[in-house]
């Protein structure tokens, strides 16, 4: 392997690892819901895509920038109380399955309330963030998605200080460790959910801006979901460590994987692969990397 | 159904029950084979029957694997797909292939790719599995776009149907595909009613109400799963051949997508998991409300799936 | 609130088609399964708008087509194949069809046996099949303009005379970057034809749908430096490529965007990254052409314009859907020519589909000048060697580059033939000969 | 010389640890082989442990259970009890040790194989078909016996439909000897818990098994509930020559049901022997008043 080869090798690896962060940044959302609630919220995607389109409809219409984030920040947790409280509320003590077929509905819904509110434009969104690359030893990266990857750090470095030092925090922990035994010391289990909606709400709209820097936005948008099961899967979902390493290993892998195997195959193997990978991963440990292994209860 | 017939034996025989259930029969026939092709107008066999003759028929193999036997699979379309492009094959490479040979060998396929996109369900539960049969979703449809032979390497990538006869009787006007998919919908419905009232039946649901109980009293868990996901893709991927073949006739892999398998998700969730009926009046209403819907339809049948699940 | 309006205006659309049927007019009917909802509606609204914009004007302008009215009603699909299907059921038993236009290649697919049966033009502008070219096989199917083998050879030729010339391929490195689909796949055997014909080096890359993604293919494409790179995106797919050829350094002036990836829609989410970039097209965009000007003036300025954002008149979609109203309307008017100044059936303006024949003169006279070159169809050319031009995006709007470029139609006839009749032997459909294409089925 | 001190100590651990292997098996199995062979030992434990997380759930657990008999196995909240039966069924798999089941020797039980080798079980949390009616509940207890393949049960052929004849007339049989005949036609999710609790026995008896292990079958019940099951569990011993191992939190019921009585405290067995003996054993008063006594008040 000669010395561009390697280059090329790292160049493809960190552009990876780098997407691997964005990808997590839409599975975070789900593991917050996941964790306290045991639902796979399937309208993470939409949610994604209903923050994107709220803040860049707004902009549009001439309101500054950081008040069009306050609006739709407040837009997104009313959003999330709502489908807790109308959605999931009702549906408590059901199946997960049936929990999750619900989101499955709701994420159409959202899709189709999106497009009644905002209406079907396909509209570009301009953070400011200049996309040149620059060049560090011979190697191009995207000063957009390093600045991205470090929002997605300084988000989760949030989240975890949110959930490490203030008292909802423990109580969201002491809720995802064992939720009858939080109720039984007298947790308000839909404070709770309220609060962890809201969490997911701002995650969305994070990862809405994000991606709808760089994708625009459309319709489409809600579609990353399908990047982030597999993150979910590979990683667990409950656990946001998880989501993170998820990402990192999915994202890398399935960059080398287009690059070095497409060729063999024809390409265009990236719709897939990272599904194969992760289903390879589970079959040695079915619950995730970061998954708690669980004692069956009989 | 023979024990049936033994609990029928030792209860008093309900005549009227009997004869209500052989009235329905013979109205359901007279429907289907007599007033439909006689006075159906074109819209309601073209637009209306036929594709919900196919889509009620993947929502029955769906609801045998994720009613009866709890494998919740988002994958459906994938081995719709199977179906269809394997008939189309099986018809365009074999001279003479009778048309129900053709169906079935489509449907064996189908159950071969459920068997092997099925295995991780012996390892995997819950969402992990959910998750996992979204490979097959995006493997199929990468492979037939990927392999040119499998659309005979039509530039488009597409398939077209072809001739449609039965012991030389042409079944391609419109009446003649709705004959063909209502014989095959009922036929395939009725051995499904058969099965899940039969010992492999009540295995599937021990499984899915309590894998580790059915486990100890030696219910074969692994082989009834994977019996679940063959019979189940058996029958999806038949519905993939009436879905190309008497209803759209040309088709390209981009039709079986990941919407088409949420779609038939969501018929058997309103129309009740674990139930045979449902899957057949959900699909009817949603058409029928359909020109009325607004948005999406999605939304819409998701709307009605939240519904049905709150009450 | 966008999508109310449009309801009303769908109410308005049919009530207007009830009430001319109430007093018996001549009048010629478009069935138009739009998509006004749903991911795609960007591009439904854009072609629907327009087309309907043109059959607005020729009703109130000219009082119809020689005193024939025009009338429409839309069925909204979503692009969903079911529900084109279910639009087709519903509106094809109305008096008076004369083609539908689905702008959906899924839905087109599930067409093409049941217009063949019901005998009525479907007419693909830009898209669909390849083959249903040769209307020796597909008698009712027209995909006007620009075929997806016509595209690729135009896109080439494109290339040369940047270049200086076909013989300055030599040499050349281009890499065309496709869509996961059959649609992506589907020039893959021309472009190696032609790259074997001028002797350019060729890589195809494929990026898998939806396209959001597509780091790996951009550093394997910069790894190459190659001269050009074509894309053949749809959908999110081309936006993401212009952002991340940027992020990889790939100057946006050396890419060409196909007909699917030259709208509006497609660069304008790439902001910046999209600023030099260049798309074929078989009509320029812009509204300084005197029918886009008529249409301003005469339908918007009476009230009656379909877009709802009158800053997207003039877009690529919207000037599609003029340009295939001006193809529709033409063809009526030249089957009046032969059969009568009333309302045709199907099977009569496919007659006049087939000899569909704008020269520049007579575009001119239509105040297409500019607007699209010309049309030659004939009863076994269903395409009508459509002319291409290129436009490049300046980051507000697009401009044309380039002159009207003739793609190879030569070269390509023989491989369309191939597949056509492959088809034709599959489904055992006897070829056509021109007497049969002479043979009209009049009520 | 660090390095080869190092590896003379591993190396000496290492022996001593395989030494002690070697003696400890040798007399495990030759213990076990003694007791699986003769023919009145269903059921021999020997040495069994196993740990979760790194807490020792049982250690060195020497259990056999005689034909014919109804052993009990008792010991406060967390003794162990529950993992022991999950040994036996193959739910869990232990650390150490070895399970003989009618003269067939495991270290891991295979549970898909259980109710072949002749051991039927119920659950201490219920673990029914809630789908299935209580007589579809019961005849699944037989679908070890089943032979016919799904196709024949479609077609409705011969085969299918004389198992199917059979495994209802050995439901019927079972529905009347735990008169569950006025319930037998309803869904199995819709009846009372104790009703419940008997369906589940009525699944394991129809297997006709060897060995049957019964988790807590009469936790949560009524009094009237208890005695009504005690009667079921002795009847069933008398009636059908079921060998049974009762796991139970009441003390009372037990001591009057069992032949012989094991007692776990803290994963050991602290005691073994007839009821008398048992509640004579200091050890056992020691671990009751120790542990018990505040929460449950279980009188000795």
């Amino acid at each position: 392997m000669s010395y561009y080869d390697f280059l090329f090798v790292i160049e493809v690896l960190v552009g990876g690892l780098l997407s691997g962060v964005m990808y997590s940044l839409v599975a975070i959302g789900f593991v917050l819901i996941y964790k306290t609630s045991g639902v796979l919220n399937f309208a993470q995607g939409s949610m994604v895509l209903f923050a994107a389109l709220t803040f860049v409809s707004l902009v549009e219409r001439g309101i500054p920038f950081a008040l069009s984030l306050l609006i739709t920040f407040a837009v997104m947790v009313a959003l999330g109380f709502t489908i807790e409280r109308t959605v999931l509320r009702p549906l408590v003590n059901r199946s997960p399955m049936t929990l999750f077929m619900a989101t499955l509905g709701l994420s159409y819904i959202i899709e189709g309330a999106a497009q009644l509110i905002w209406g079907t434009q396909v509209h570009g969104l301009d953070l400011g963030i200049d996309d040149t690359p620059f060049e560090v030893g011979g190697i191009l990266i995207s000063s957009f998605d390093l600045l991205a990857a470090a929002i997605a750090a300084a988000m989760v470095a949030g989240l975890s200080a949110f959930f490490y030092w203030t008292r909802i925090g423990l109580a969201f922990r002491a809720v995802a460790d064992d939720q009858f035994a939080a109720l039984a010391v007298g947790l308000r289990l839909p404070r709770i959910w309220g609060t962890v909606w809201t969490a997911a709400g701002f995650v969305a709209l994070v990862a809405g801006l994000l991606w709808g820097a760089r994708l625009g936005v459309r319709f489409s948008l809600s579609l990353i979901v399908l990047k982030a099961l597999p993150v979910l899967v590979l990683g667990a979902f409950d656990s946001i460590l998880g989501a993170i390493v998820g990402g990192l290993i999915i994202g890398a892998s399935e960059k080398l994987a287009e690059v070095y195997l497409g060729p063999f195959v024809g390409g265009g193997i990236e719709g897939w692969f990272a599904y194969a990978l992760a289903l390879v991963v589970l079959l040695v440990r079915p619950s995730g990397l970061f998954g708690q292994k669980t004692v069956e209860r009989v | 159904m023979a024990v049936q017939a033994l609990d029928a034996a030792r209860l008093p025989v309900d005549w009227a029950k009997l004869v209500q259930k052989l009235a329905l029969a013979t109205a359901l026939f007279v429907v289907a084979y007599g007033v439909v092709p006689a006075y159906a107008s074109g819209y309601l066999v073209e637009a209306i029957l036929l594709p919900f003759l196919a889509l009620s028929l993947a929502a029955v193999g769906l609801n045998l694997l994720t009613g009866y036997c709890g494998q919740l699979s988002l994958g459906s379309s994938a081995f719709m797909a199977v179906g269809a492009f394997g008939a189309y094959n099986f018809n365009l490479r074999v001279e003479g292939l009778p048309l129900a040979v053709t169906m079935i060998l489509a449907g064996i396929s189908a159950a071969g790719f459920g068997v092997v996109f099925g295995l991780p369900s012996l390892r995997l539960r819950g969402f992990y599995l959910a998750v996992s049969t979204l490979a097959a979703q995006f493997f199929v449809q990468w492979a037939l776009t990927k392999f040119g032979w499998f659309s005979n390497d039509n530039p488009s990538g597409v398939i077209s149907a072809p001739h449609l006869a039965v012991a030389g009787l042409s079944l391609d006007s419109a009446t003649g595909r709705y004959l063909l998919s209502v014989t095959t919908v009922m036929v395939l419905t009725a051995l499904v009613w058969r099965l899940v009232n039969s010992a492999t039946g009540r295995n599937f649901i021990a499984v899915r109400d309590n894998e580790t109980a059915a486990r100890v009293i030696g219910v074969p868990v692994l082989r009834t799963k994977l019996l679940a996901f063959a019979i189940s893709s058996f029958i999806i991927g038949i519905a993939g051949v009436l879905w190309a073949f008497t209803y759209l006739r040309t088709v390209e892999p981009a039709g079986f997508n990941l919407d088409r398998s949420f779609q038939i998700l969501f018929i058997i969730i309103i129309g009740g998991l674990a139930s045979i009926r449902g899957a057949f009046w959900v699909r009817r209403s949603s058409l029928s409300s359909r020109s009325f819907c607004p948005g999406s339809a999605h939304s819409c049948s998701a709307a009605c799936s939240i519904r049905a699940f709150s009450t | 609130m966008t999508f109310f309006s449009h309801l009303r205006k769908a109410a308005i659309a049919t009530a207007f088609v009830l009430g001319a049927t109430a007093v018996h007019a001549e009048e010629q009917y478009f069935p138009l399964q739009s998509y006004r909802v749903g991911p795609y509606a960007a591009g439904g609204t854009g072609f629907f708008g327009g087309f309907i914009d043109y059959l607005n004007l020729i009703n109130i302008r000219d009082g119809g087509v020689n005193g024939a009215k025009l009338a429409w009603s839309e069925g909204e699909t979503q692009y969903e194949v079911e529900k084109g299907v279910e639009v087709y059921e519903r509106l094809k038993s109305n008096p008076g069809i004369a083609a539908w236009n689905p702008l959906s290649v899924g839905i087109a697919y599930a067409m093409i046996d049941r217009i063949t049966d019901d005998k009525v033009p479907l007419i693909t502008i830009n898209h669909g099949r390849t083959d249903t070219t040769d209307g020796r096989v597909f008698p009712y199917v027209f995909p006007l303009l620009l075929n997806p083998y016509s595209e690729t050879s135009g896109i080439v030729n494109y290339i040369a005379s940047k270049e200086g010339g076909l013989d300055k391929l030599k040499g050349k490195n281009i890499v065309v970057l496709y869509h996961g689909s059959p649609y992506g796949k589907e020039t893959i055997p021309i472009y190696e034809l032609l790259s074997q014909k001028y002797g350019f080096e060729l890589s195809q890359i494929e990026v898998p749908h939806p396209g959001n993604e597509q780091q790996a293919q951009w550093l394997t494409i910069r790894r190459e430096h190659p001269d050009y790179v074509v894309l053949r995106g749809w959908g999110v797919m081309n936006p993401v490529a212009l952002k991340t050829a940027q992020k990889t350094g790939f100057p946006a002036d050396h890419i060409i965007g196909n007909v699917w990836s030259n709208s509006e829609e497609d660069v304008i989410p790439a902001g910046d990254a999209a600023k030099g970039y260049t798309a074929i097209t078989t009509q320029a965009s812009g509204e300084r052409y005197p029918v886009v000007q008529e249409i301003v003036k005469t339908v918007y300025g009476d009230g009656k314009g379909n877009l709802e954002d009158n800053s997207r008149i003039g877009s690529v979609y919207h000037n599609l859907g003029i340009v295939n109203g001006i193809l529709n309307v033409e063809a009526v008017r030249i089957a009046q020519a032969k059969f009568g100044n009333r309302t045709l059936t199907g099977d009569e303006v496919r007659w006049g589909f087939e000899h569909l024949k704008l020269d520049p003169a007579r575009v001119e006279a239509l105040g297409a000048k500019d607007l699209f070159h010309s049309i030659n169809v004939s009863w076994d050319n269903h395409e009508g060697d459509g002319y291409v031009t290129f436009q490049q995006w300046d980051g507000k709007k697009w401009n044309v580059v380039s002159d009207w470029i003739a793609p190879d139609w030569k070269l390509l006839r023989p491989i369309i033939e191939k597949s056509s009749e492959a088809y034709a032997k599959e489904k055992g459909i006897k070829i056509r000969t021109a007497e049969d294409a002479d043979a009209v089925v009049s009520n | 010389m660090i390095g080869a001190s190092l590896g003379a100590a591993a190396y000496e651990r290492a022996s001593e640890i395989s030494a002690i292997l070697a003696v400890a098996n040798p007399v495990g199995d030759r213990r076990l082989a003694r007791l699986s062979s003769r023919p009145d030992v269903v059921l021999a434990l020997s040495g069994i442990g196993i740990s979760f997380g790194g807490v020792k759930a049982l250690s060195d657990v020497d259990l056999e259970v005689e034909v014919g008999e109804i052993r009990a196995v008792i010991g406060p909240n967390g003794a162990g009890k529950s993992s022991l039966i999950n040994i036996i069924s193959g739910l869990y798999h232990a650390d150490r040790g070895r399970i003989a089941i009618g003269g067939q020797s495991f270290s891991r039980v295979p549970a898909s194989r259980l109710a072949r080798l002749g051991v039927a079980r119920t659950f201490q949390n219920l673990a029914l078909f809630g789908g299935l009616s209580v007589r579809n509940n019961i005849a699944c207890g037989r679908v070890h016996t089943r032979r016919a393949s799904f196709v024949e049960h479609i077609a409705g052929l011969p085969r299918a439909r004389s198992e199917d004849a059979g495994i209802a007339e050995k439901t019927d049989q079972i529905v009347a000897f735990l008169h569950l005949e006025s319930v037998a036609d309803r869904l199995v999710a819709t009846l009372p818990y104790g009703l419940q609790k008997r369906v589940e026995l009525a699944r394991a008896l129809v297997a006709e098994p060897k060995l049957l292990l019964l988790d807590e079958p009469m936790a949560g019940m009524t009094a009237t509930e208890k005695a009504e099951m005690a009667g079921f569990v002795r009847a069933a011993r008398d009636r059908h020559g079921v060998t049974i191992i009762l796991i139970e939190h009441d003390i009372g019921v037990v001591m009057g049901l069992s032949d012989r009585v094991a007692v776990l405290d803290y994963g050991r067995k602290i005691a073994d022997g007839t009821p008398a003996e048992v509640r004579a054993d200091p050890a056992v008063i020691r671990a009751y008043i120790g542990t018990a006594e505040g929460e449950n008040g279980e009188d000795i």
